[in-house]
């Protein structure tokens, strides 16, 4: 059973190597080259910055997500938190007084600490509970997305958090270099999380856990404290999150973010991370996530009903991941 | 304590505009003083849900019930169940396809998708390109809606609509879709109808994304939520204010006196909405009127959102 | 007279790596054939492909004469071959008797499994071949002999005419064993033809009417057992001259370096104490069953601390955790390397590295030139056989992952090493290379517990010996004292 | 690992054993004495009885999704297909001649068989994909969840079918002796569901495939057959619950049964299943789906405020499956 797994590469990744064991890669370029065939817009500067941007949010999630299931876990919260941080974050960064201060707008950079903060504690109580209490993280993470949700809705009312400040907002509209922001935010999470899951020892203690967590045990490892840490970090990538889509949107919305984390999951698992965990890499997710984002943009683009949209993307979701296993197909 | 229990039945509390419906029906006069006991359920966008809270208030005898189902055809059984052991239904906002209705209040769908579609189309002077973002296919809002929307569209015959699809009332999917627009038809956009300001709002993200500006474009949303007021106030979209406030209290004020044989409703819409008579409550049907929200009114429409 | 089962030419690769170039064997009814050969030498990779379970590159596989291939385990099954994997492979959360006869359960009327009938059949064919196991207990609940006894009574309950026994010894004492001959004796007897794959060779001339040998993915030899002895096996196998089967030149000093005083521990082990001392390889042994693993877990903070008193180096610790067990000093290899020595999913050089992530990464930050050079320090002492340490762990042979595991101890630089059953499923040639490391390590002031239930490998390298009985303290024998008849008498 | 993990007990089933085995039983008893004290309403028949219907649709679907689980799959789709199973079934069951059929309405016999034979086959896809082409299960059917979800609204135009023939309507909204079909129709389900994975070959060999794939094929099981199967089993009852569903609202609404998955896996883990496969119960799976009902029910009846709800369900569900656990805690 296990001897036809993948197994984790060292960090030795050559562009040979990539697309040998990356299906998903050849699946992703055949849907670029796909697109700019059939569509004259796809393959413009402007267009694939315009995916790109739609891709952080979901990218930014997924690489949280990819550290959890690393370590055989799940994040279903990571929905209800890009919302409860939006709206935190938010009620710092408004240009008025808001009901919750009384006084000048915030500078940005706190609001941000702060739903980075909240984003970290509500993943640290996930963390707690299913490293602690050993409660499945399924359940755990269930019941913080349930209880994040409302606590979204106590805290603003029900009401959206609008009129964000300028600084604020310049991190989900912002430019530089003619790059907006999110992307920045995206690959700078990608760059940070590929360099801790292949170089340093914390990602060989999370591909440890997940693929023996009593190994990992005996071979003297916080296992506990690993699997606390990564709800952290997806919950520190959910406010993350959270932070764009309320910068972009330019309010931040209660009702944002549902279902939020089946897209996350699917990117992870697209992207080649096995929900036993253990395996995976994170340049996999991100390959996963710009799948999904090009295939809702060609969508788009080609104005495909949105009824058949769905039934397409589900088509297409099976087949990229079918063309991407069958090439391993032993058992 | 025998005072009258009142359950009201919400589609789902999550978004704006059932939070501003919620809170006037707490607001309501004769709940503030302690007329009646209003309990609000919540629906979580599901029809089940909403049926299943029909059976426990009738298991706890609940005397009258206020229903805004999520769709006109969803929740007769629900209706055909209270009405059966004698509870009356009110319906607010939107319609149930049930002659078991006591009486209805809301808002015709129809006009205000007509309204926004006008605006937009005087704005670009009934010629040139126009997208429309809907709202959950096949709901009743979105359906009369467009209706409304086509209506004003076939005055202009000039005017193509170059796309056409869902955003779910949601701000973030209508920017994604509204991003993905402008990049298939540059240049070509005149006019977005959004068929709920969530949406509009969505787009008008999306135009400034691009580097454009919004104040070029005739952007039209229906609703009234603070965001989209702010945004009118910028002068970048026209909104159509739904009075969620006054469907709620309409409601409940009928529903006290299907109760209370001498009630007097406490409400102060009926004054302020002279068109629509109270009628004794004995009326079937209350048509809240639509207020475009225009320069001269919003700052008064945002002061009572405080 | 026809074989039973006749393999020619059989060729297997996995990702271009050729495991098995020209797999040959010949197996007679009626015979004990014992295919021998070092560790990836490419025993098990032909043997599921005879069975089914993997899909052969090349070659022809005859049964009765017949041209045969099977596509799944289940045609091989229906073709009258059962077999014993070398890895275990229990369904944990069902009984003994669901493992057993899994797709095979006695039925009663709509369908349903007769349960009654199930567990008294189990029952007869456990006491049959006198295993001491329940049939209603869960296969989680079992020791990992016990297992290896269950998967054993399994295949041999098919009633199969090609029984394959993929090392069915390496968890079981020489007891348990005992049995095991026994029932193959039957099987002879009864016209079956046995295929046994064993690195204990002593099994094999006791057991064996003739011999395979494999070296490298090729067929070398074959012959019967009747012409050849045991150092010309060897030399078959491991390819060259071996001189010595036991390494060992240590001498044990008197310094005290672990002392263990009336330790409790779970699963009815108590009042467990001795001293073992610096330079002292310390046997320990005992039947399946008597508390040697549990006094392992104890002193490695795998079990919850019970009572006693643990001393190192003269002074007391207290142990909770495997983090204060490896901070104090001691490494442990376990007997299940599935379970808790390896992580199957990552590479041969992450598993060498896993206990050493500390000191291989002083900022947090990985050295990998420091990871490749620990592992590929391991891989060369210890004769690992991959073609890199960037392979994943689970595609090595079983004796190979052995060594893995001991590698990844050896890496933490321990002072004293508890070893239980460590040279499972280690062919002769690496065995000593695991008794030269042990030996060295002694040596050079190092203190060794090992649980083994070879007898000749305890013989063969302890100073001293516990005997264990019912996790009760049964008796101490020096390296003078030591033979295979008072250690069984003790223990028994 | 596995050691500290529940058991599958065979058929034998004490009032003991299983109080002793299921502390989430206690949870559920817990929750109920605690509702009958604080409630007056709780316990009374017609609220009891109101329990058992509103826990009959999630109920359905859990024992479904316990099949998939104890082979280590997981099936997103039924939330979908309850709307398609739903919608299709409702169309050949309308009183009035409908766009569909130019006839008189159909005998509702017919409609039901149809919307079963729906699900399953949508259950037989995702089942070919994850079997023969080893698509990730979580892949596989939210693929189909999406799918599915667009074939609905592609064949119903996105708008409801209402009026549905009384025949129909009773398996919803009739009774029996006094007790709603829909509870006999969840408990018929149960008592089935059961007596195949304690009983039969076919239920052990599901543990078998969970618990061990490889022991499985190894001994010949038709493993492939048996992953097929289970989603076929668990299409087919998400087709019954959203004849239900239909039957229950009286229209069948193409956007019914969002999230739906969620709440029935929830069932299934709170009941003590494990998602890793090969342990589990479906009776715990019943008072899973039980304890969310009561949960649901008891908040509405004491009038909790639907934020609070939201937080408060999120913190029992955890709270209870902590209580459940706390029992066997060793690692
Ligand atoms: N799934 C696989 N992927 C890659 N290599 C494999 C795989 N299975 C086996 N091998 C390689 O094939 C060779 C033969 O392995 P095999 O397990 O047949 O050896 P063996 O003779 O049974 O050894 P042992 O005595 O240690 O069990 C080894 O070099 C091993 O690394
Ligand atoms: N997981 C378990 N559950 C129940 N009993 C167990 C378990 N593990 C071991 N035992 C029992 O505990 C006792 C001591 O087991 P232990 O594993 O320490 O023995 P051992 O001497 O190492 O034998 P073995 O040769 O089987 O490894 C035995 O009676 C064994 O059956
Ligand atoms: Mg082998
Ligand atoms: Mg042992």
């Amino acid at each position: 059973m296990e001897r036809n797994e993948q197994t984790t590469a060292g960090p030795r990744l050559t562009a040979g190597a990539i697309a040998q064991k990356y299906g998903i890669l050849i699946a992703l370029a055949l849907a670029c080259v796909t697109l700019t065939f059939i569509s004259e817009n796809f393959l413009t500067t402007r267009n694939i910055l315009n995916v790109l941007r739609q891709t952080s949010i979901n990218g930014v999630l997924a690489i949280g997500m990819t550290f959890v299931i690393l370590t055989r876990g799940i994040d279903l919260s990571v929905g209800s938190l890009v919302a409860l941080t939006g709206v935190v974050a938010s009620s710092f960064a408004t240009t008025a007084t808001t009901g919750f201060i009384p006084g000048a707008p915030w500078p940005a950079l706190l609001a941000i600490a702060i739903g980075l903060v909240v984003g970290m504690a509500c993943g640290g109580v996930s963390g707690t509970i299913v490293a602690r209490f050993r409660v499945p993280a399924f359940v755990a993470t269930l019941g913080m997305l349930s209880a994040a949700r409302g606590l979204t809705l106590l805290y603003s009312g029900g009401r959206p958090i609008p009129a964000l400040s300028e600084g604020f907002r310049w991190i989900g509209t912002g430019s530089l270099f003619g790059v907006p922001v999110p992307i920045f935010v995206l690959l700078g999470t990608f760059a940070v999380a590929h360099f801790v899951l292949t170089q340093t020892r914390f990602g060989r203690h999370v591909y440890a856990v997940g693929g023996n967590p009593h190994a990992a045990k005996v071979s003297g490892l916080p296992v506990n404290g690993i699997r606390f840490a990564v709800y952290v970090i997806s919950g520190g990538l959910a406010g993350l999150a959270g932070i764009i889509l309320a910068a972009r949107t330019g309010s931040a919305l209660p009702q944002a973010g549902i279902a939020y984390e089946l897209d996350a999951i699917a990117a992870v698992v697209i992207g080649g991370t096995s929900l036993a965990g253990g395996i995976g890499r994170v340049s996999g997710t991100l390959i996963g996530a710009l799948l999904i984002g090009v295939m809702n943009n060609g969508l788009d683009l080609l104005g495909v009903e949105s009824y058949y949209q769905q039934v397409i993307k589900g088509v297409l979701i099976v087949a990229a991941v079918m063309m991407d296993r069958s090439k391993n197909k032993q058992d | 304590d025998d005072k009258p229990k009142i359950g009201a039945a919400v589609y789902g509390l999550n978004a704006e505009f059932m939070q501003i419906w919620a809170q006037a029906l707490q607001n309501h006069p004769a709940v503030k003083q302690g007329l009646v006991d209003v309990t609000v359920f919540d629906g979580k966008y599901d029809a089940l849900t909403q049926q299943d809270q029909f059976e426990t208030m009738i298991t706890q005898g609940f005397d009258a019930i206020i229903f805004v189902p999520i769709d006109i055809e969803a929740g007769a059984a629900a209706v055909d169940a209270a009405a059966a052991a004698n509870i009356p239904v009110f319906g607010s906002n939107t319609r149930v396809n049930s002659d078991k209705l006591a009486a209805y209040v809301g808002s015709d769908d129809v006009q205000s998708g007509y309204m926004e579609a006008k605006y937009v189309l005087d704005k670009i002077g009934c010629k040139g390109n126009v997208v429309i973002i809907e709202g959950p296919v096949g709901q009743s809002a979105q359906i009369q809606r467009l209706e409304g929307n086509k209506k004003a569209l076939a005055e202009c015959p000039d005017v193509k609509v170059l796309e056409d699809q869902t955003a779910n009332w949601s701000r973030a999917e209508a920017q994604t879709l509204m991003e993905n627009w402008l990049t298939a038809h540059p240049g070509e956009i005149n006019g977005i109808i959004g068929q709920n300001d969530e949406m509009a709002l969505g787009a008008i993200e999306a135009v400034k994304a691009a580097g454009l500006d919004p104040k070029s474009f005739a952007i039209a949303g229906i609703d009234g939520v603070t965001d989209a007021l702010h945004a009118v106030k910028d002068g970048n979209m026209a909104s159509i204010l739904q009075d969620g406030a006054a469907q709620a209290q309409g409601a409940l004020d009928l529903a006290i006196a299907a109760v209370l044989p001498d009630y007097k409703p406490m409400s102060e819409i009926w004054t302020a909405y002279p068109d629509m008579p109270w009628a004794d409550g004995k009326a079937k049907e209350y048509s809240v009127p639509w207020t475009p929200v225009t320069a001269d009114n919003v700052d008064a429409l945002l002061a009572a959102r405080q | 007279m026809q074989p039973v089962l006749e393999v020619t030419d059989l060729a297997k690769s996995f990702s271009g790596v050729p495991a098995l170039r020209d797999g040959r064997f010949r197996l007679q009814a009626g015979s004990v054939h014992a295919l021998c050969g070092g560790n990836g030498a490419g025993k098990s990779t032909f043997l599921t492909i005879v069975m089914g379970i993997q899909q052969r590159d090349g070659g022809v596989i005859r049964r009765n004469g017949r041209e045969v291939s099977f596509s799944s385990p289940a045609e091989a099954l229906a073709n009258g071959i059962a077999m014993v994997e070398q890895e275990l492979s229990p369904v944990p959360a069902m009984t003994v008797a669901e493992n057993i006869y899994m797709g095979r359960e006695p039925l009663r009327s709509f369908g349903r499994i007769d349960f009654a009938t199930l567990n008294r059949q189990t029952q007869d064919l456990l006491d049959g071949f006198g295993f001491a196991i329940r049939a209603t207990s869960l296969m989680m609940d079992l020791t990992v002999a016990q297992t290896q006894l269950v998967e054993i009574a399994k295949a041999l309950s098919y009633d199969a005419e090609v029984i394959i026994l993929d090392e069915p010894t390496s968890a079981l004492g020489e007891a348990e064993a005992e049995y095991l001959f026994a029932a193959i004796a039957m099987l002879k007897q009864r016209g079956k033809g046995v295929i046994y794959v064993s690195h204990r060779l002593s099994e094999i001339f006791a057991i064996a009417d003739s011999y395979t040998v494999f070296r490298d993915g090729r067929f070398v030899q074959d012959g019967a057992i009747a012409d050849i002895n045991k150092d010309q096996l060897i030399q078959l196998i491991v390819g060259r001259p071996l001189t010595e089967e036991f390494i060992k030149d240590n001498t044990p000093s008197p310094e005290p370096a672990l002392k263990v005083t009336d330790l409790t521990a779970a699963r009815g082990v108590r009042g467990i104490s001795f001293t073992a001392h610096k330079g002292e390889i310390l046997g320990i042994y005992g039947l399946m069953g008597s508390g040697r693993t549990e006094v392992f877990d104890r002193l490695f903070g795998l079990s919850d601390a019970k009572g006693g008193s643990i001393e190192l180096a003269g002074k007391p610790v207290t142990i909770g955790t495997p983090v204060d067990a490896i901070a104090a000093g001691i490494a442990y290899v376990t007997e299940d390397r599935k379970g808790s020595g390896l992580v199957l999913s990552a590479s041969v050089r992450d598993n060498l590295c896993l206990a050493t992530l500390d000191r291989l990464s002083p900022t947090g930050v990985m050295q990998a030139a420091n990871e490749g050079a620990s592992a590929a320090r391991m891989i060369e002492e210890l004769r690992i056989k991959t073609a890199s340490d960037a392979l994943g762990v689970a595609s090595l042979s079983g004796g190979n992952q052995q060594k893995v595991v001991l590698g990844k101890w050896f890496l933490t630089e321990p002072r004293i090493l508890l070893l239980d059953e460590p040279t499972r499923g280690v062919d002769v040639g690496a065995k000593r290379e695991i008794y030269r490391v042990m030996s060295e390590f002694a040596k050079a002031g190092g203190t060794v517990l090992m649980v083994s239930s070879e007898t000749d490998e305890i013989l063969g390298m302890a100073d001293r010996v516990i005997v264990l009985k019912d996790g009760k303290m049964a008796g101490e024998l020096r390296r003078g004292e030591l033979s295979a008849e008072r250690l069984l008498h003790l223990a028994a």
